[in-house]
């Protein structure tokens, strides 16, 4: 007689490959692929170029040749827009790649093996910490002078203690969990269990929360370039034109607030992609 | 040293551990020092091959943290662990070997598989960092072998683990700790999580894998019908201490310590006829951190007089079976 | 007594973290290149007078040197000489702090008002049309650059519909609150945000947690359950939110009170930092980290005044 | 004399995402005034299902009640409005959880919680509210209760939460207490206490008690009258004796069969093959045929009845009386 | 839940803003003057911001001051002043003037306020270096004495760092003066909210009988041009200063708003480096001259509010009349670039200010301009500190610039622009020529007059020839007040006197 019984497995079996899209996911992936399919291939076939001063053609409301109108330069600001889009967006990706980077390697190490590393690691983050993210980003920038080069140098400097504090909290208590024990029960390596079994399951909040700092990075971004200190013209970028745009709000409303439509459009698209990836990634049973 | 036949397959000498507490703000404020845990204190064990010792007692006894200790998660504060009479605790011996030599099952059947790995992965893996397989085809095969020893279909095998039931689930971390081909395997509360029908089954399968494979298991479990199910031996713990240990019948018929004694007739049985009254124990498990002086026991024993609150006990043997109360074999 | 004690413990707890701030504010300023001594004197001065100027304010000492000055300049309450101001940076800062405060705890409370009230509606209201509205407006509020809302608001209120000042700080407590009203929503709107979030979903938790069930079976009427067992529950984990986003907060205030003209001391920063004023950007980066960890002893404070659980651990 | 509680092809219902689970179906049974029934059965079988239909309380989860009527003194339960619930629970009909690490609101004092109940509903003071808080302490055997009413949950063992929720229960005198597996996440010996307490209180309070739990010995220990459930229904009820005695269910006979314990250890225990179905698919006719032994063709097809077999024993099963092969 | 506080904070701000809107207008005879940015400083050795100098005309008085027109001085606390015969000593009479706090000016004071101004402490000695002796002849009589003749020092004795301070209070108070200054000028500090507001009352002894007319003046900041725009529209402030180019024409146009547009000693250039080829030869910096649509740029990024400019001089004392600003003419320029052997056009680079949206504008229409010839410019923005030490090194081609005069006399700017070696080296171009050096050293030591006119005339033809620089225009200073208020105009030194302020 045998004493083992199978059992069916309780799930349907569902190919596992493929991941089932969530409303806002989808939503998210959409509106990112038009923004990414507009930045990229707008400026190729918009007539205009994004940097070409006309004062023939300087406020022209919206309209058949200028859809969104053209700032006082007689810029066509939809060209500007879109070539703005690619510089934030840019500007956004590497601002929070090289700090997801690092913070969740950091995060990863000092979680995982704890004790002095852990303390010392912790510590410089807790300093860091105090500093108010915009304090710190504009000291740096500021007395770097402004320039894309200093602003990946000041968020990654700022940003990277947020991922090192989410992926540590993760990892630590992803430590906890049985089947890490059995993985060093097991006898495999710390490198293999940190990639292979800790990583995986602790940086699904560092991932969710990239999104949202893609969102932030790109309101930082444009604040400091409206206070003088980020992007410089004639450069496009959302945050100059709407400073640009301010001074015009009563006679020419339309190059301040469609750079800032952008800014929104995008922090939406960001905001469903984080809410989408939370659903997805996080595991299941 | 070359094991022999009479060297115990797994033996831990005198194994103490305490949890220093870190000194925590409230500690400062209130200007005391914080105490120890003293989780295990002085365990004496061993382990036949091819025996399955029973390890039970409530919830913060001790158990678990032995358990740890001998796989080697947690530095034993006190004491030795022995396997085949060489000293793993501590440096000086190889995880690696050691991991080919012992493994673990736990309690949680939904926390102890990695929810990004399928089956196959999650046993592939162990074959592949020991080395123990060569070749993709070898190593599949090795895979289905395993799922079919544990009772799994292998054509499961691509499933991730949030497909399958708690029962399967542990199944399939059997079949991983047996990847390793152990001869010792810490079971720690591995069918507390189970539904009854479905706990039968894994017990089954335990027994059916130690007559199979020849394994030899510290089975860790509060349940005391399980404990007896399964085991040969029995040790009962009560804060941190052994307080009894004995042969798995002579321990359920003839307890010699009030806790065991205790212990027994609160287990609820199944049995409308025979009905118990009175309340079995008062009081609660003192904190392991402040341990009562004198005997562990005797702020609760109904029997405790004031030698057992005056001095701490040893283990009193009569044969195999030891009993650490004053009060021990004294009937006979 | 025993909370005084605490309170006391953290601050002593804080002084290596404090020591680090002032390491980095210092090297952060010292190491990065720019010369104030020239952008001081610029298009009117020669070499010699900028080498000059460069020695009254100590640029050319060496680095530990100038380090061990600033530390002095600490130790004396004077954090060191303003160099466009020629007085104490002390003095400077903190006659700027009291708007930065004020603006703080203001939209701290607005944010509060409006989280509260809108996080329950929507948790108790979850997945109909009006928790989809808050979620929607509160999602196009976050990604709105709050200095844009800002010029909007500015437009908005200063010409359309003049209820509420657009620049200045006021005067008297209602002044203060009447002129930074527009700013203070500003910033509430983006903490608001975050908060109705995090409160909406931990109140659903809260919700389903057990104890909420040994309250309804008491006979408690769903309000009260909301109101005595799941509002306090839910508002911890939200505590930690805000905590974390309060350096967001002290943060965002800067460019708020550059588009809103405010006379505190981001737009101090602002300033310092454009007139190459060294001195009183070091002691503004220094008192902007110690008012995020005054505000994060705040927060554990309140922490313990409403989850029992944590208290001094 | 009628009993306190009847309830009658109750069916509930949850809501899910893909398709609605039937937790609950034609479930009848009934409780007389001072007995203790039992309701026992594996995870996930409806057993506090039903027990939360019974107060209406499911925990947020979106549930409703689609079938049947849970009659209690004299009134349908399931035909009162949601206010008018709240005057039920706590007063007639009181409620102790599972877990009692997580069913203490933990920033509230616990004196607070147990009084909460008396001040909504006996329109006492909070000073009488307190000093009856700490007579119930007594009652329910916490030392100290004078002390112990000022301090938080977290304070507390498990034991000693489970006897404060238990006061918290009782403040109110109910007739009927429904203790949702009070003693699963509790050691032995500390669940030993608590069933005897509860059996203590409820000689006194001369009250019902409705036990569900999933531990056959704890009912053989404790009920009167016990029901077994299965995948959302009744399959066996009978008087706690005859049920032990006697098992006729071929579920419950493989639920016996497969504790620990009972025999020789050197014999294989005899588990149930299969898991349980998933609620939101079960299998037609009668929902244990996949896993039952002597299950035949009309099992498939036909759900059976729970019918007497001998007056109160009653079981559900087209093959009742056939022993198994 | 605890609604009570907050219950009782929302209906404090309802009160608040009824309260408020109530009493809106503030008392009629206080001018609320909006500006940009607040004082840093009211030292008048320690300053630099324009901020802190305007302030500080209002509370301090030089022993002269300019003209309203900006091209010739006036008595301020000197009722008269002689030069000697061989230039090498003035003497200034004192009026009969008073402190605010009503102490007496004294011959003492203006010692001591010259002497502080020219010491080592000051950042503002070079301008004093001539003088080698300040004396005090009697209380009322000073004789400043110079090693040689000198004739722009008169000019820097108008300016703010050398105002004439009360020597006793300065002395026993230190920098505590500074916090609660004490000067003879129309004003005197009551209050001051550091970024906030500065608040000015009338001094009850100033000089000019029956100045200032009003009060007491605020100079309210509000750094936002848009708010500041919408605060003198609701009536919040009496007047501002700075306005958005595009916004002056439309202020304008509001019956209750006057804007105007203050021509101010201010020139906006491109430094070309004159070391690096091609900028040496002359013919390509005249292409480059007349490559830039000045009048395009004017009307396009000033809104017209602006000139063309003819030289590195903004109009001002002696200004040569005759010159004409470089025309618009792709053409001719194209044919200076082909007769310098650069038929088809060069590449180079433009150093650009950062943080200044007009430059990066006047940057892009540069770039579009020069690009029609043949010129491809690369903009390469530098922070404005880092600016000056760049083209200082001379590691530059071509740098978008300005300068701007502390004097009414164009001494100092024609010294600062075309004279080379001097302490810019003709503004860091290395241009050089011997005979505007030779007119500059004359200059120097003729009196004020025809005479001395005509060498700067000179001086401006000869940089119009020689074209170190891109001339682009004289920005103007664009204000506006409501129409109630008379007499408020921005001065060509870019400040404004307040005691001619009327509020109808």
């Amino acid at each position: 007689m045998t004493t083992t019984i199978t059992e069916t497995p309780t799930a349907s079996p569902r190919q596992r490959r493929l991941p089932r899209l969530n409303p806002p996911l989808t939503a998210g992936l959409a509106m990112l692929v038009i923004l990414l399919a507009a930045v990229l291939l707008g400026p190729l076939f918009s007539p205009y170029d994004p940097l070409k001063v006309d004062f023939a053609e300087a406020l022209r409301p919206p309209g058949a040749v200028h859809w969104f109108g053209t700032d006082n330069l007689g810029r066509d600001v939809l060209t500007r827009v879109l070539a703005a889009g690619l510089v934030d967006l840019q500007i956004a990706t590497v601002c929070v790649v090289l700090p997801f980077l690092i913070g969740s390697t950091v995060g990863a190490v000092a979680g995982y093996f704890g004790g002095l590393t852990d303390r010392i690691l912790m510590r410089i983050v807790d300093i860091l910490w105090a500093f108010p993210f915009y304090v710190l980003v504009i000291a740096i920038v500021g007395t770097l002078g402004p320039s894309t080069g200093n602003m990946y140098l000041a968020f990654t400097l700022v940003v990277w203690i947020s991922f090192a504090r989410i992926v540590r909290g993760e990892v630590l208590s992803v430590r906890q969990s049985e089947y890490v024990m059995a993985a060093r029960l097991l006898g495999y390596s710390h490198l293999r269990i940190i990639l292979r079994h800790v990583l995986p399951n602790a940086i699904t909040p560092a991932i969710v929360y990239a999104m949202a700092d893609v969102v932030l990075t790109i309101l930082a971004v444009t604040a400091l370039s409206f206070l003088g200190l980020g992007v410089q013209p004639p450069t496009p970028e959302w945050g100059v034109m709407i400073a640009d745009g301010r001074n015009f709000i009563f006679d020419a409303w339309w190059i301040s607030t469609f750079p800032g439509f952008a800014i929104i459009y995008t922090g939406i698209a960001f905001t469903l992609l984080g809410d989408g990836l939370d659903d997805l990634l996080r595991p299941k049973g | 040293m070359p094991a022999s036949t009479d060297t115990p397959l797994l033996e831990v000498r005198g194994l103490s551990k305490t949890f220093a507490q870190r000194r925590s703000l409230s500690h400062i404020v209130m200007s005391q020092a914080p105490h120890p845990l003293q989780a295990v204190r002085n365990v004496t064990l061993t382990l036949a091959p091819g025996e399955t010792l029973g390890l039970v007692g409530e919830s913060g006894c001790g158990k678990s943290t032995l358990g740890r200790c001998i796989a080697g998660f947690h530095e034993p504060t006190e004491g030795t662990v022995f396997l085949r009479g060489e000293k793993v605790s501590g440096d000086g011996y190889d995880r690696q070997r050691l991991s080919r030599e012992l493994q673990m099952i736990f309690q949680d059947p939904y926390s102890s598989l990695n929810p990004r790995l399928t089956v196959a992965q999650a046993l592939e893996e162990p074959i592949r960092v020991h080395g123990l397989r060569r070749g993709r085809g070898e190593i599949a095969d090795r895979v289905d072998e395993l799922m079919s020893t544990v009772g799994l279909p292998p054509g499961l095998k691509s499933q991730l683990p949030h497909a399958f039931s708690g029962g399967q689930r542990q199944r399939i971390s059997i079949a991983r700790a047996l990847a390793l081909e152990p001869d010792v395997i810490i079971a720690d509360e591995p069918v507390s999580a189970l539904d009854v029908s479905i706990q039968a089954q894994i017990l089954n399968l335990f027994e059916d894998l130690r007559s199979r494979l020849g394994l030899t298991y510290l089975f860790i479990a509060h349940d005391l019908n399980v404990v007896r199910h399964i085991s040969q031996r029995i040790a009962v713990m009560y804060l941190g201490e052994i307080v009894e240990i004995a042969d798995a019948d002579q321990l359920f018929e003839d307890p010699q310590h009030p806790y065991t004694r205790a212990l027994l007739s609160a287990l609820p049985q199944p049995d409308p006829t025979r009905r118990t009254e009175a309340v079995s124990l008062e009081g609660e498990p003192p904190d392991p951190s402040s341990p009562p002086s004198g005997c562990a026991f005797n702020v609760r024993c109904p029997l405790a007089h004031d030698a057992c609150r005056a001095q701490a006990q040893e283990l009193r043997w009569r044969g195999d079976h030891g009993a650490r109360c004053i009060e021990a074999f004294k009937r006979d | 007594m025993i909370v005084l004690r605490f309170v006391l413990l953290r601050l002593i707890q804080m002084i290596p973290a404090l020591i680090g701030i002032t390491i980095v504010a210092f090297l952060l300023l010292r190491v990065l290149p720019g010369d104030p001594a020239s952008l001081l004197i610029g298009a009117r001065g020669s070499t010699e007078e900028v080498e000059a100027l460069r020695h009254q304010l100590g640029l050319d000492a060496p680095l530990w040197q100038q380090y061990l000055t600033f530390l002095g300049d600490m130790a004396n309450g004077s954090f060191g000489q303003s160099i466009t101001q020629r007085r104490p940076v002390a003095t400077v800062v903190l006659e700027r702090l009291p708007p930065t405060l004020v603006l703080i705890a203001y939209s701290t409370v607005l944010a509060i008002i409006l989280t509260v009230p809108l996080a329950m509606l929507a948790a108790v209201r979850r997945n109909s049309w009006i928790d989809f509205a808050i979620k929607a407006v509160f999602v196009v509020a976050m990604s709105m650059p709050p200095f844009w809302l800002g010029v909007l608001l500015i437009l908005l209120f200063g010409l359309k519909f003049p209820i509420f000042p657009v620049s200045g700080y006021g005067e008297g407590v209602f002044g203060h609150l009447w002129h930074l009203f527009l700013p203070a929503f500003v910033i509430a709107l983006g903490t608001a945000a975050l908060t109705i979030r995090s409160l909406r979903s931990s109140i659903i938790a809260v919700r389903t947690a057990d104890f909420i069930d040994t309250a309804r079976a008491k006979g408690l009427p769903e309000n009260a359950v909301l109101r005595r067992h799941v509002l306090r529950n839910s508002l911890i984990s939200t505590i930690s939110v805000l905590s974390v986003h309060t350096s967001w907060i002290i943060g965002g205030t800067v460019v708020i009170e550059a588009v809103f003209a405010l006379p505190g001391v981001g737009d101090l920063l602002v300033t310092s930092i454009f007139t190459r004023d060294y001195p009183v950007v070091q002691g503004l980066t220094v008192t902007f980290a110690a008012l995020v960890m005054l505000i994060s002893l705040i927060t554990d404070v309140a922490y313990a005044a409403v989850d029992p659980r944590i208290r001094l651990e | 004399m009628a009993p306190l509680l009847s309830v009658r092809d109750l069916v509930t219902v949850f809501e899910s995402k893909t398709r609605p689970v039937q937790a609950v179906d034609s479930v009848s049974f009934e409780i007389r005034e001072g007995e203790v029934f039992g309701l026992v059965g594996e995870s996930g079988c409806g057993k506090s299902a039903t027990c939360r239909s019974i107060l209406r309380l499911f925990a947020g989860a979106p549930a409703r009640i689609t079938g049947g009527t849970i009659e209690f003194a004299g009134r349908d339960l399931t035909c009162l409005s949601e206010a008018e619930m709240t005057r039920v629970r706590g007063r007639e009909i009181a409620m102790v959880f599972q877990d009692p690490m997580t069913s203490l609101n933990p920033t509230m004092r616990v004196g607070d919680q147990i009084a909460e109940g008396l001040i909504r509903h006996e329109s006492i003071g909070r000073r009488a509210a307190r000093l009856e808080a700490i007579e119930l302490l007594k009652q329910v055997g916490v030392p100290s209760a004078e002390q112990r009413l000022d301090s938080w949950p977290h304070e507390f063992s498990g034991g000693m939460r489970q006897r404060v929720l238990i006061a918290i229960a009782l403040a109110c005198r109910p007739k009927l207490l429904i203790a949702d597996e009070p003693t699963t996440a509790l050691d032995v010996t500390i669940q030993d206490q608590i069933l005897k307490l509860i059996l203590r209180l409820r000689e006194q309070y001369g009250m019902s008690v409705l036990l569900v739990t999933h531990d056959l010995g704890v009912v053989a220990q404790t009920c009167d009258r016990v029901a077994t459930m299965y995948a959302g229904r009744i399959v066996e009820t009978a008087e706690t004796p005859s049920l032990f005695a006697r098992p006729l269910h071929p579920y419950t006979i493989a639920l016996l069969n497969s504790l620990p314990g009972g025999k020789k250890r050197s014999e294989p225990l005899q588990p149930i093959g299969g898991a349980p179905p998933n609620l939101a698919d079960p299998p037609p006719g009668c929902r244990f045929h996949p896993r039952c032994s002597i299950a035949v063709e009309a099992c498939r097809s036909t759900a059976p009845a729970l019918l007497p077999v001998d007056a109160p024993h009653r079981v559900a099963c087209l093959r009742r009386g056939a022993e198994p092969s | 839940m605890r609604t009570n506080p907050l219950r009782a904070v929302a209906f404090a701000l309802l009160a608040a803003a009824s309260l408020s809107v109530a009493n809106a207008p503030a008392a009629a005879e206080t001018f609320r003057l909006g500006v940009k940015t607040d004082a840093l400083s009211l030292d008048p050795i320690a300053t630099s911001d324009n901020a802190s100098i305007w302030a500080q005309l209002l509370i301090y008085d030089q022993l002269v001051r300019p003209t309203e027109d900006g091209t010739e001085l006036m008595p301020g606390l000197a009722e008269s002043w002689e030069q000697s015969a061989d230039g090498k000593s003035y003497t200034f009479h004192l009026r009969e003037a008073k402190f605010s706090n009503g102490d007496p000016v004294t011959a003492e004071d203006v010692v001591f306020s010259l002497e502080r101004a020219a010491s080592e402490s000051s950042n503002w000695s070079g301008f004093f270096r001539p003088i080698v002796a300040v004396e005090a002849v009697d209380d009322r009589t000073v004789t400043v004495k110079l090693d040689e003749p000198f004739t722009p020092l008169i000019n820097n004795l108008a300016m703010f760092s050398a105002a004439v301070l009360p020597a006793d209070l300065v002395e026993s108070q230190g920098n505590a003066f500074f916090e609660n200054p004490i000067g003879s000028g129309p004003f005197v500090l009551e209050e001051w909210q550091r970024g906030g507001k500065m608040v000015l009352a009338a001094n009850p002894h100033y000089w000019q009988e029956g100045k200032p007319y009003v009060d007491g003046a605020e100079l309210v900041v509000v750094g936002e041009d848009n708010s500041r725009v919408l605060q003198l529209r609701s009536g919040n402030l009496d007047a501002i200063i700075g306005v958005p180019f595009n916004q002056v024409n439309s202020l304008g146009a509001d019956p209750n708003i006057d804007a105007g547009v203050a021509n101010v000693f201010r020139i906006e250039l491109v430094q070309l480096n004159t070391t690096k080829e091609p900028f040496g030869d002359e013919r390509v910096r005249q292409a480059l001259n007349y490559a830039v649509d000045r009048e395009g740029i004017v009307q396009g990024i000033l809104f017209g509010n602006g000139k063309p400019a003819v030289s590195s001089l903004p109009v001002m004392a002696y200004h040569n009349e005759e010159l004409e600003p470089y025309p618009h003419d792709p053409a001719k320029a194209q044919a200076l670039l082909a007769e310098a052997g650069l038929g088809d056009g060069f590449s180079t680079t433009m150093l650009v200010p950062s943080g200044d949206a007009t430059y990066q504008q006047v940057a892009s229409a540069i770039q579009a301009n020069l690009a029609e010839v043949g010129v491809q410019v690369r903009l390469q923005l530098i922070e404005s500190g880092a600016q000056w030490d760049t083209t200082k090194s001379g590691d530059y081609e071509m740098s978008l610039s300005y300068a701007t005069s502390d004097t009414i006399d164009p001494d100092q700017l024609i010294g600062f622009t075309a004279v080379n070696p001097e302490r810019a080296n003709a503004y860091h171009t290395e241009w050089r020529s011997e005979r505007l050096n030779e007119l500059y050293e004359q200059e120097r030591r003729t009196p004020n007059g025809p005479e001395r006119g005509a060498m700067f005339k000179e001086m401006e033809q000869i940089v119009h020839d020689g074209a170190p620089f891109i001339f682009l225009y004289n920005m103007g200073a664009p204000y506006a007040s409501r129409s109630n208020v008379e007499g408020f105009a921005i001065l060509p030194t870019s400040n404004w006197r307040l005691e001619n302020v009327k509020l109808q």
